[in-house]
């Protein structure tokens, strides 16, 4: 009978309908955002952020330029700091992402071998001027250790072991690495692959 | 009580116009009262307008599991509001080769129609604000007149959309003013009258002509076809949005299209109204709530079935549509005008038997003539 | 058709450009449509309003570089174009996959095609007139699975979860049971899907009988993916090609008899209760630990600037949900592919639009484009 | 499929035939590329009813744009046979297979429009992806967009 079909796609939409009001939990799933926000994944990837260790001037970048290089629409920018004699020193004086350029794919989280940026959590970052307030400098890039520690507990512990490994390995021979001159140059340990295995 | 009740507004427009009547000459008070009754329908079919938009949103929502609106004040009641600010405040587009004139025109002349049909339509008992002997004449006549202002839009617009649009219009509502014409004749035969009142007092004590087997098909064509004629989903073509964008008001932007809007929503309410009036025994219910009440929720339900249908059903193909009025509810009627004169020739338990016989081989023959274009299931096969 | 009256009555025919802004053209296309009346008489897709030179951009990146830029092709399902590109670059490499990152691989695979299958039906039926309902009730579903691919992968939507020779990480913890409440649910949103519309008449009487896509011109035009099998093709490159681990899995390739929009729509129905059956068994299949990279992938991810694959050149195709996704890759022995080629399904797809327009009402060339399932990221490029 | 046993029998099929194996693929002259084609798609042991993929690579260092075409076969699920055929820079002219699948049409319409090879016998040789103003194939190795030099 012509109509019957019609009439069964109108009781799931009743059926629908009623279940908002019957049972809102299974019913609804519309989030009233800015009240209430889903839970993030722990590896929800944003925008990259800095660590440092303690205080802002213990920056763990090394100004290795690897993220750099790598970074597929080339969003960073990244100039070594000079001592007075003008040798480079392993730390960027500019460390510069423009956000607006980002395409937020999380590569120079896993590339980068001294395990200083990573993959922000912050979404809620409009800006009303796309060429200055996205061009994000180094001071607002800079975020604590602990703060990963938060958004990341499970990657945390598995980097916080992995460092632990390579400080006691690294400790009787040398206390630190010469400073990569050559931007291109690779991670030179192979426990530095910084592919995760398990999170 | 709740006599009072019932004729709450009747009385309070009288007792205005006996205090009018202590100062005022008598033919001041015949237009005084001519004047309120206008003045009601104009200030409330606005505001059903705008609530009906909210309640659409609301139910389409539900439907579509989310909230609908909720941040404008309480349940999102201040959201019609709000959206008809937006309207007011947005800029006019006219485009540079529109008919300035008729372009101008469409809008305002497209709310006419719906609102003067408002006129005839049996609110409650003795609310009816011109009780004319040829009420229902004056509905279907007027009502189809919102067609003209619909093409004056799509034409003046210079848009091809537009003019699509406003070609599905004619030919739609000219094809679905017949069946409904003639589904409204075995009322009118079996009342023997045109004037709205009287129809309804013909269905009092649950006589509801739904509740008979003419009346009931004969509802259900005149309700879908008030559909196809008020441009709802599934008979949406002349606004089809995912063909042909706005259809004939895609050239119409802030105020003017919220006109069209109006239009179509207050056609909507008075649609429902008819055919209340006409199946559903009007203001007729249960003595324990007034007669505007009970109106009311029927047109309202009529309203949310309008509502369901637009969440739940894909819109026809507009052969499909023509074939729907020529093929199907055209020889429906007209074999379902025998079939109400049947009724009222016979008596009780002849007439019943006959209609349903009556109606069992009209049904059959049109499944059988239109099974060329009744859709097949299908089978599917599985390779490995 | 010829009226008596036609040789007095001057007519004309209405040139209408139906998009690039118009509300179903999924995207900036366009469709420069010839009317008569209501009828199409002409009809020419123009795409490119979307190019940004994808192929132009690979080749001055590394390989893993290009990883990001994949899921920005189709951005519905950019699980599969990983996989795709992954695929290639293995072939072009050598570069073997461990078991459980297969697994993973294929699971994430039929994931998306069941993202992909129910978005596409819930927008035809958009494009049909069915006021939103359909796509909402997709989206609900969609929801789940985009959650799951948050938690393993980090991003929703643009997943850049494949690495060459494995996957960038394995699942965490109880990502397992959203797959399982997830296969689980499926089917039960699958019959209400059904309910919902499938029994429609509207929805028959439209789609039924319209566009058909006769079997010769379906391989002649080379149509891939559903479309090409609701012809009643029997052609599925997961059958065909067995790549990764698909000769596993026991499930079946659902065909269409005659080609209209209705096969095409129910054939998607129908091949995702595959996909469902497919995750079944890579539940049960699934080793419960194991490596996700192999030990030349990893070379190839670390540092992506330094890989080199050797010389030559390779294809790499998967049935993507929308086709035959194929990548070419010609490598010079330099860290970037010498030349990148996307064979994209909904581009080629759309070779036929024309043929299946023709003769129809404007109303059925606005669903049978629907029925294609293009992505304008893919087809532009 | 081997490739040995592929090119006997295209050499027993069509004689004289100046043909190269480069890998996995045959490299065969523009004139013979259309019989090649149609020896696949008619042949009842190869019947390759079905061409996937179409596009040109460019090799400057050589001075030619190679077109490579990828047939595989719907009927018998084998595959693929890798055509190339190059064409000098100056003159890229080479046959069209749309005369055999409709399924090139797009495919090098694309190539025309980004690598500039001239399909001969296409009915629509049109920019498909670029509009029809644009001057230059952009995806050849020695184009130089605008912005680029600055």
């Amino acid at each position: 009978m012509f109509g019957w079909g019609v009439l069964k796609g109108m009781l799931v939409t009743l059926w629908n309908f009623l279940l908002t009001y019957l049972w809102p939990k299974k019913g609804i799933f519309t989030v009233q955002y800015p009240e209430k926000k889903l839970p993030l994944a722990q590896r929800y990837r944003n925008f990259p952020f800095l660590v440092y260790d303690g205080t802002p001037h213990m920056i763990r970048c090394v100004a290795c330029k690897i993220c750099e290089s790598e970074c597929p629409p080339k969003c960073i920018y990244i100039i070594p700091e000079k001592d007075a004699e003008g040798r480079v020193q392993k730390k960027p004086a500019v460390f510069d992402i423009d956000y607006a350029i980002c395409m937020n794919c999380g590569l120079c989280e896993e590339v980068c071998p001294f395990d200083s940026i990573f993959m922000d959590h912050e979404y809620e970052i409009s800006k009303y001027n796309r060429a200055e307030d996205l061009m994000v400098r180094k001071e607002a890039l800079l975020k604590p250790w602990e703060y990963f520690a938060k958004i990341r507990p499970h990657d945390f512990e598995r980097i916080e072991a992995k460092r632990a490994a390579k400080s006691a390995k690294a400790k009787p021979v040398a206390p630190a690495e010469k400073p990569s001159q050559k931007p291109d140059a690779g991670p030179t340990s192979p426990q530095q692959g910084s592919v995760p295995k398990n999170g | 009580m709740a006599e009072t009740i019932d004729q709450i507004f009747v009385l309070a427009k009288d007792r205005f116009l006996d205090l009018l009547g202590i100062v005022l000459p008598d033919w001041i008070i015949l237009l005084v009262r001519i004047l309120i009754s206008i003045a009601v329908l104009l200030a409330v079919a606005p505001v059903v307008m705008m609530y009906m938009t909210w309640l659409e949103r609301k139910v389409l929502g539900r439907i579509q599991n989310r909230y609908g609106p909720n941040r404008v004040g309480i349940f999102g009641l201040l959201q019609p509001i709000a959206d008809g600010i937006k309207m007011l405040t947005k800029e006019d587009i006219v485009p540079k080769n529109a008919d300035q004139v008729i372009h101008f025109l469409a809008p305002v002349v497209i709310v006419i129609a719906p609102l003067l049909v408002l006129a005839v339509l049996p609110f409650g008992r003795n609310m009816i604000a011109a009780d004319l002997n040829v009420g229902l004449l004056f509905f279907l006549g007027v009502s189809t007149f919102g067609v003209i202002a619909l093409f004056m839009g799509s034409w003046a617009s210079r848009n091809k959309y537009s003019l699509l649009g406003g070609m599905r219009a004619f030919a739609q509502m000219i094809s679905y003013e017949i069946p409904m014409v003639l589904s409204v004749v075995p009322v009118i035969l079996v009342t023997s009258s045109l004037s709205t009142a009287a129809i309804v007092e013909a269905q009092l004590g649950w006589k509801w002509f739904i509740f008979t087997p003419w009346g009931g098909f004969a509802a259900l064509v005149f309700f879908l076809c008030g559909v196809a004629e008020v441009n709802r989903t599934p008979f949406d073509l002349p606004e089809a949005e995912s063909e042909i964008v706005a259809g004939f008001h895609t050239e119409y932007s802030g105020m003017k299209f919220a006109l069209f809007y109006m239009a179509e929503f207050i056609s909507t309410f008075a649609i429902s109204g008819l055919a209340v009036t006409l199946f559903l025994g009007g203001w007729d219910g249960p003595a324990f709530l007034p007669s505007w009440f009970w109106f009311g929720l029927k047109t309202f339900i009529l309203i949310l079935i309008m509502i369901w249908f637009r969440g739940t059903l894909p819109r026809f193909r507009v052969d499909q549509l023509m074939g729907f009025a020529w093929k199907v509810f055209l020889p429906f009627t007209l074999a379902n005008i025998f079939i109400a004169a049947l009724w009222a020739l016979l008596p009780y338990p002849k007439n019943f038997i006959a209609d349903t016989i009556g109606i069992t081989v009209i049904l059959t023959l049109l499944q059988i003539f239109n099974r060329k274009e009744t859709p097949k299931k299908r089978k599917y096969l599985y390779a490995n | 058709m010829s009226l008596p009256c036609a040789p007095t009555l001057k007519t004309e025919l209405l040139e209408v450009s139906i998009g690039p802004q118009h509300p179903s053209t999924h995207g900036v296309f366009r469709m420069n449509a010839v009317l008569d009346g209501e009828t199409v008489v002409k009809l020419k897709p123009v795409m490119g309003y979307l190019h940004r030179n994808h192929e132009q951009i690979a080749e001055t990146l590394p390989y893993l570089a290009n990883m990001p830029y994949t899921d920005r092709l189709d951005y519905i399902c950019s699980m599969t174009n990983n996989f795709a590109y992954a695929l290639a670059v293995e072939k072009l490499a050598g570069i073997d996959v461990p078991e459980r990152a297969q697994y993973l691989r294929v699971m994430m695979a039929e994931l998306t095609r069941l993202v992909n299958h129910s978005l596409l039906i819930g927008f035809l039926l958009n494009d049909l007139g069915a006021w939103f309902t359909p796509v909402f009730y997709a989206f609900r579903e969609r929801e789940k699975i985009l959650d799951f691919f948050e938690a393993v992968s980090g991003s929703r939507m643009m997943c850049n979860y494949f690495r060459f020779g494995g996957v960038k990480a394995d699942l965490p913890e109880s990502a397992l049971d959203q797959v399982r409440r997830i296969v689980r649910d499926y089917p039960r949103f699958l019959d209400e899907f059904e309910r919902l519309l499938a029994g429609n008449e509207i929805l028959k009487s439209r789609c039924q009988r319209v566009g058909i896509l006769p079997k010769e011109l379906a391989v002649n035009a080379s149509i891939t993916g559903p479309m090409l099998r609701a012809s009643g093709v029997n052609y599925d490159i997961r059958k065909a090609d067995r790549y990764s681990i698909y000769d596993r899995f026991d499930f079946r390739v659902p065909l269409g008899m005659t080609g209209d929009v209705y096969d095409r729509y129910y054939v998607r129905v129908l091949e995702m209760r595959e996909s469902v059956k497919i995750l079944e068994q890579v539940l049960k299949q699934m080793p419960e630990k194991g490596d996700i990279l192999s030990a030349k992938g990893l070379q190839a991810c670390r540092a992506p600037r330094m890989w080199k694959p050797p010389a030559g050149d390779a294809y790499g195709r998967i049935e993507s949900p929308k086709g035959e996704l194929g990548f070419y890759l010609v490598s010079d022995g330099s860290p970037k592919p010498y030349r990148y080629h996307v064979r994209p399904p909904s581009f080629i797809n759309l070779t036929v639009l024309e043929d299946l327009c023709i003769g129809q009402k404007i109303a059925d060339a606005v669903i049978i484009l629907g029925s294609i399932d293009i992505v304008l990221g893919e087809v532009d490029r | 499929m081997n490739i040995q046993e592929i090119k006997d029998d295209l050499i027993k099929a069509i004689p004289n035939l100046p043909l190269e194996v480069e890998g996995s693929s045959f490299v065969i002259p523009k004139e013979k590329f259309l019989s090649v084609a149609r020896f696949f798609k008619e042949s009842p042991k190869y019947s390759m009813d079905y061409v996937s993929c179409i596009t040109a690579v460019d090799y400057p260092a050589k001075e030619c744009l190679e077109s490579v075409n990828h047939l595989y076969s719907m009927q018998k699920k084998q595959g693929p046979v890798v055509l190339k055929v190059r064409v000098p820079k100056e003159n890229p002219r080479m046959p069209s297979l749309t005369a055999l699948y409709r399924g090139a049409e797009f495919q090098e319409r694309e190539a025309y429009d980004l690598f500039g090879i001239i399909y001969e016998g296409h009915s629509d040789l049109r920019r498909i992806l670029l509009w029809d103003e644009f001057e230059g194939h952009p995806m050849r190795k020695d184009y130089v967009s605008e912005d680029q030099e600055l």
